[in-house]
């Protein structure tokens, strides 16, 4: 086979350099890493093939830099540049500048991005296609009465949303009239620092609504197909933790009609490459057109999982100009698959961001098990980059099959130094409305909320491990080992004193 | 055989007794003993009334040990001076001060000196890792005082709010 | 859901015992593993809920003896035995143990476990029900005249083997009339020493054949299944080391012939359960029906990963009684998968049997690799077992691409101490012949006679890496590191003298 | 910096210089750099002309050092007082000696006292992990003594049949 490019240049860092490091990989392509000052010592520098180093550690210096991006590409005779998700991969001067230098970017056009990263514009578009949308502002204003007289029109709950947002960054939810000049102001300051954009909208806030989205890929042939459905309804301050796949809130007459809607979609925005088309769902089985993503999600392996597809390799090929694959056209949902992630925060304490020097990392094994990671034993967790630290994926049969599964592997994960929210992941999985399948965007809030950690259970087991470590494990520093002052008792004469502290908050 | 105590916060004092034979460790805890096999760098099998648990166990260089058994984050700290019996350590004491969880920037204060102020109540927003976070109160009790203002940057050490308890609290 | 048992005793160790477990905790059922002494230290012990001490390490002593597996089960309460492959995986005489014992054995009937492991009995069997078979003896029989008169008749070569054999072991191939006698003999002394069983056969052997096997799958409700075919046709003295799914041999008529006949040989013999049916295909596309294997095999995880299919929890639930699944039923073949046997045996040297305490140990990870495996760093790799360490196996859209993932797999999986075929197999798999789809069950013996390594190219990356480690890397032993007199040299200060020793035959 | 002398077996002697920055070696063989960035215990990313290895190198108790290179097993033996310099170990030397490859049962000596044998014949079959395996002859020669029969328990260091080379082997 043809080589399909000379060297591929990855502009992004941690677990989706890596996961696009992989593709690469399965097609035979070099990949050149880019990282920053922080990054000297990270999982992806030294998975690819070649590494560049662009900058100091704020993004702005170094991952978001366009001229040093382009820059490492021309050195390293790289023809292709894969974004990832974050940092410029939704960045249409990127995709611009990579047209003028003649390097392949491997998603969509600018045209496409610039239409679909503008949730107004992309409103109106899609509204002309016929696609069911939300009611609210058709655009964007400074005026603040005119956001009150479209919330009243709407009907309290609202919400208010970035232009140019994501991940939950510059979202605000109304829920009455008295809140609504606070919620637009911390809106646009957020979307501000987020996106240099404080261009804000207003909409109805559906109530007790699911997150579902459709992958969609689509080749340079015309050939537009969706990929199925992932539900990501379960989500702390609008940012996603658990996904799954299938949901359990479609039957086979809605997943064919949101799937053709979502095709629509990529085709009303002459889409081309992998994309996501996110919808609202409410209980009465009514869903509206959020946005479009164009770009490689977080969540795609649970689509991979059950399709058996690999999404990455599949745009490089589409921008290599390959037509899609037969294989790749008739899909079929195989088994379930259920994605964690684990954020660097702590679960027992208002997932407050948790950073540190990772003392110990491993993780779980076996068939049907994934781990996408970007870290590793002695890495230093620091506040510079988005906290995720691993994404574990698990399949199985069924639902229930595929729980169990996710909570073997999360007990199986272990990393000591920077605190997660594995337990909290369990308890919401555990859950019976979870295991219902009622899950709505507000499960956490409204699940959650009482949820208490009864450590008196874990207190003696903890003990006895400390003391087992006390004398058989060394103390973990770096990768440095200087300084190390380990006790190490000899039998029958140590009698230590130690004290247990935990981080719960009450 | 090795001997250790642990002053668990709020409970009793805890003696562990650990005997090594093989490669195995049995530790004996309130007359139960748990099986320790090592399964790989400080990851043990233990055996606990014949269920498996895989856990985790690390010691950082300034003393405190962390443990994960069944997803549940545990820290031990080896006594200093200060710390030792006064129930002080990360969470457990100095409810009366609030802290930054990490560094970052003051986005805005919630509350002013005076306020009366209730568990749970958010009190500042600290941006951090590119999120807005809310930190919240740990007790009832009234904002003795604010030593930082909006847009200033905190590290983690200095209280960005000092509280006056109220008097159930105290005794906590 | 309810639980399927309420506990499974896996009768097996290293890696299929794990892999076992891990279906055990899919379903949730808790399992109980047993080890002997070699095994105190091993991985697939420490994998499960409980563990039984069997006996010593021949495996006569322990994980072959029948009343201790058995005894072991009721002493924990396990409902259930799962066998794995090898050892009492196809003993009839264990499923009727079981059967006493109200214990579900997860695995066939006795009575078909009894005629397909007697080959001469299901070759008359197979005969009646129409499948294909090779010319040959239709019984065993003492009389070397009888071997004779029939080789004649079938024509030179033919092939001997052991009645109760599998696995290479008591096969011998005899080109001319004047080796026949000694072939015999050696036959029937290595099917003695195997299979306590000297009882061999004689049948035509077909020049450049495919090994080529459909996996079926079989419910206690009438239901029989194949889940499409593998291809082993990479094998050294008749034991496999590569295999790959689907078959470059196979076109969609070829493989639905097969596979109905595959289907038609598990009905004919009653069948229930996961099974194999192994062919030989020859070079004008005749097939010719070889055995039927009762058990799960070493190559299932290629199945699994083209069709999403995880047939070990498919046997446990076969077992328990449920009907197989319509997901089940209607199966495709999506992309390529290889899997790579990594033997304890010396790839440059003849395959000679290779032993010693594992220094180092760490696997690839990544989206579709999956690496099954049964050791760990510290353990030593004796002469007590069979030498298979890991399998390796990859996914990916097409063969090549599979192959290519294959091999960057091979260079990622790391072991010192032990020697490998990892290199013999990269070489295998970057000959023409193998990436033209030309295999044969003489691939080996026909390409790869004069393989050549030249040590040359890595000797100064090998000096290099000697170099850092004298600095950097404390030397290993088992879990203790007693008598350590590694040296660490100071700067400016050491001129050490060292030898580059080689393990290559020339 | 540290420095480093390796004898090759039928090649040269080759010096290595080894720098460390930071976590990086760098290691100077024939006026060539080549970086190793550390990538977990006992692997390393090694860089050569822009070319990424993953290399796994551990060294045993008894001095010995295992490379593992793109799946090539190199052995490193440190000097002992007889074997350095005198072309021994595992098969570069004694092709006159036929050992065992490892301990067994010898099933059949194919061979007598006085035969002419020639590289790549079979000489005796080993059984060890039930398996028969073959024992090849590594050099033209005739054999000189069998000191096993068959049914004999062998093991590694003594042994089986020793040969008396032809000419033109004596001096590879």
């Amino acid at each position: 086979m043809k080589q399909l490019f000379n060297k591929i240049l990855v502009a992004n860092r941690s677990e989706i350099a890596v996961r696009v490091m992989n593709a690469c990989r399965t097609l035979g392509v070099p990949c050149v890493a880019v990282y920053s000052d922080a990054d000297r010592g990270s999982k992806h520098r030294f998975f690819a093939d070649e590494a560049v180093h662009i900058g100091a550690s704020p993004p702005r210096e170094s991952y978001l830099d366009i001229e040093k991006i382009i820059n490492a590409a021309k050195e390293t005779g790289c023809d292709a540049i894969h974004p990832g998700y974050g940092f410029l991969a939704e960045n249409p001067i990127l995709v611009q500048r990579c047209i003028e230098e003649k390097i392949t970017f491997i998603g969509p056009s600018p045209e496409a991005i610039r239409l679909l990263g503008n949730k107004v514009a992309s409103r109106v578009k899609m509204a002309d296609a016929g696609i069911p949308l939300i009611p609210g502002m058709k655009d964007s204003s400074v005026d603040v009465e005119l956001y009150k007289k479209t919330a009243e029109e709407a009907g309290y709950p609202v919400i208010i949303k970035a232009a140019a947002g994501g991940g939950g960054k510059g979202m605000r939810v109304v829920k009455a009239a008295d809140e609504l000049e606070d919620a637009l102001e911390a809106a646009r300051r957020e979307a501000k620092n987020a996106f240099n954009d404080d261009t804000v909208y207003l909409e109805k806030y559906i109530v007790n609504p699911r997150h579902i989205e459709f992958q969609v890929i689509a080749d340079t042939h015309g050939n537009t197909i969706h990929v199925f459905e992932r539900e990501c309804s379960i989500q702390r301050r609008h940012q996603k933790i658990i996904e799954e796949t299938p949901s359990m809130a479609l039957d086979d007459d809605l997943r064919a009609r949101m799937g053709a809607d979502a095709v629509k979609v990529a085709r009303a925005a002459d889409y081309t490459n992998a994309g996501t088309v996110e919808f609202l769902l409410d209980e009465t089985g009514k869903y509206y057109f959020l946005e479009m993503n164009t770009r490689i999600q977080v969540e795609h392996p649970i689509t991979e999982m059950v399709t058996g597809v690999d999404l990455v390799v599949e745009q490089i090929r589409i921008a290599a100009g390959l037509e899609l694959s037969e294989q790749v056209r008739n899909l079929t949902q195989r088994g379930h698959a259920i994605e964690c992630r684990i954020y660097a925060e702590d679960g027992e304490n208002n997932f407050m961001p948790s950073t540190g020097i990772i003392l110990h990392y491993s993780e779980p094994v076996g068939p049907d098990v994934r781990v996408d990671s970007g870290i590793a034993a002695g890495m230093e967790v620091t506040i510079d980059y988005d906290p995720i630290l691993a994404k574990l994926i698990v399949h199985a049969p069924t639902r229930e099959l595929a729980v169990r599964k996710m909570i073997d592997a999360l007990n199986a994960y272990k990393i000591l130094g920077v605190k997660t929210s594995k337990k909290f992941m369990i308890d919401v999985m555990s859950h019976p409305e979870f295991m219902a399948g009622r899950t709505y965007t507000d499960f956490i809030e409204k699940h959650m909320n009482d949820r208490k950690l009864n450590l008196k259970v874990y207190q003696n087991i903890a003990v006895a491990a400390a003391s087992v470590a006390a004398q058989a494990v060394p103390s973990s520093g770096a990768f440095s080992r200087e300084g190390d002052t380990a006790i190490t008792p000899s039998p029958w004469q140590t009698i230590g004193s130690w004290q247990i502290g935990d981080s719960i908050n009450e | 055989m090795s001997s250790y105590e642990f002053l668990i916060e709020g409970y009793d004092t805890v003696t562990s007794a650990v005997e090594k034979k093989g490669e195995t460790f049995f530790v004996t805890i309130d007359n139960k003993v748990v099986e320790f096999y090592p399964s790989g760098d400080n990851l043990f099998n233990a055996f606990i009334n014949g269920k498996r648990r895989l856990v985790a166990v690390a010691r950082s260089q300034n003393g405190t040990t962390y443990v994960d058994i069944d997803s549940v984050l545990i820290e031990l700290k080896e006594p200093s001076d200060d710390a030792f019996g006064s129930g002080a350590g990360d969470a457990g004491g100095e409810k009366d001060k609030v802290f930054a969880p990490m560094p970052g920037k003051i986005v805005k204060l919630l509350v002013a000196v005076g306020d009366e102020v209730t568990e749970k109540q958010q009190l500042v927003i600290v941006e951090a890792m590119k999120m807005e976070n809310p930190v919240l109160c740990r007790a009832n009790g009234k904002v003795k005082a604010i030593n930082f203002a909006d847009g200033d940057q905190v590290d983690t050490d200095s209280p960005i709010i000092e509280l006056e308890l109220a008097k159930q609290e105290q005794s906590d």
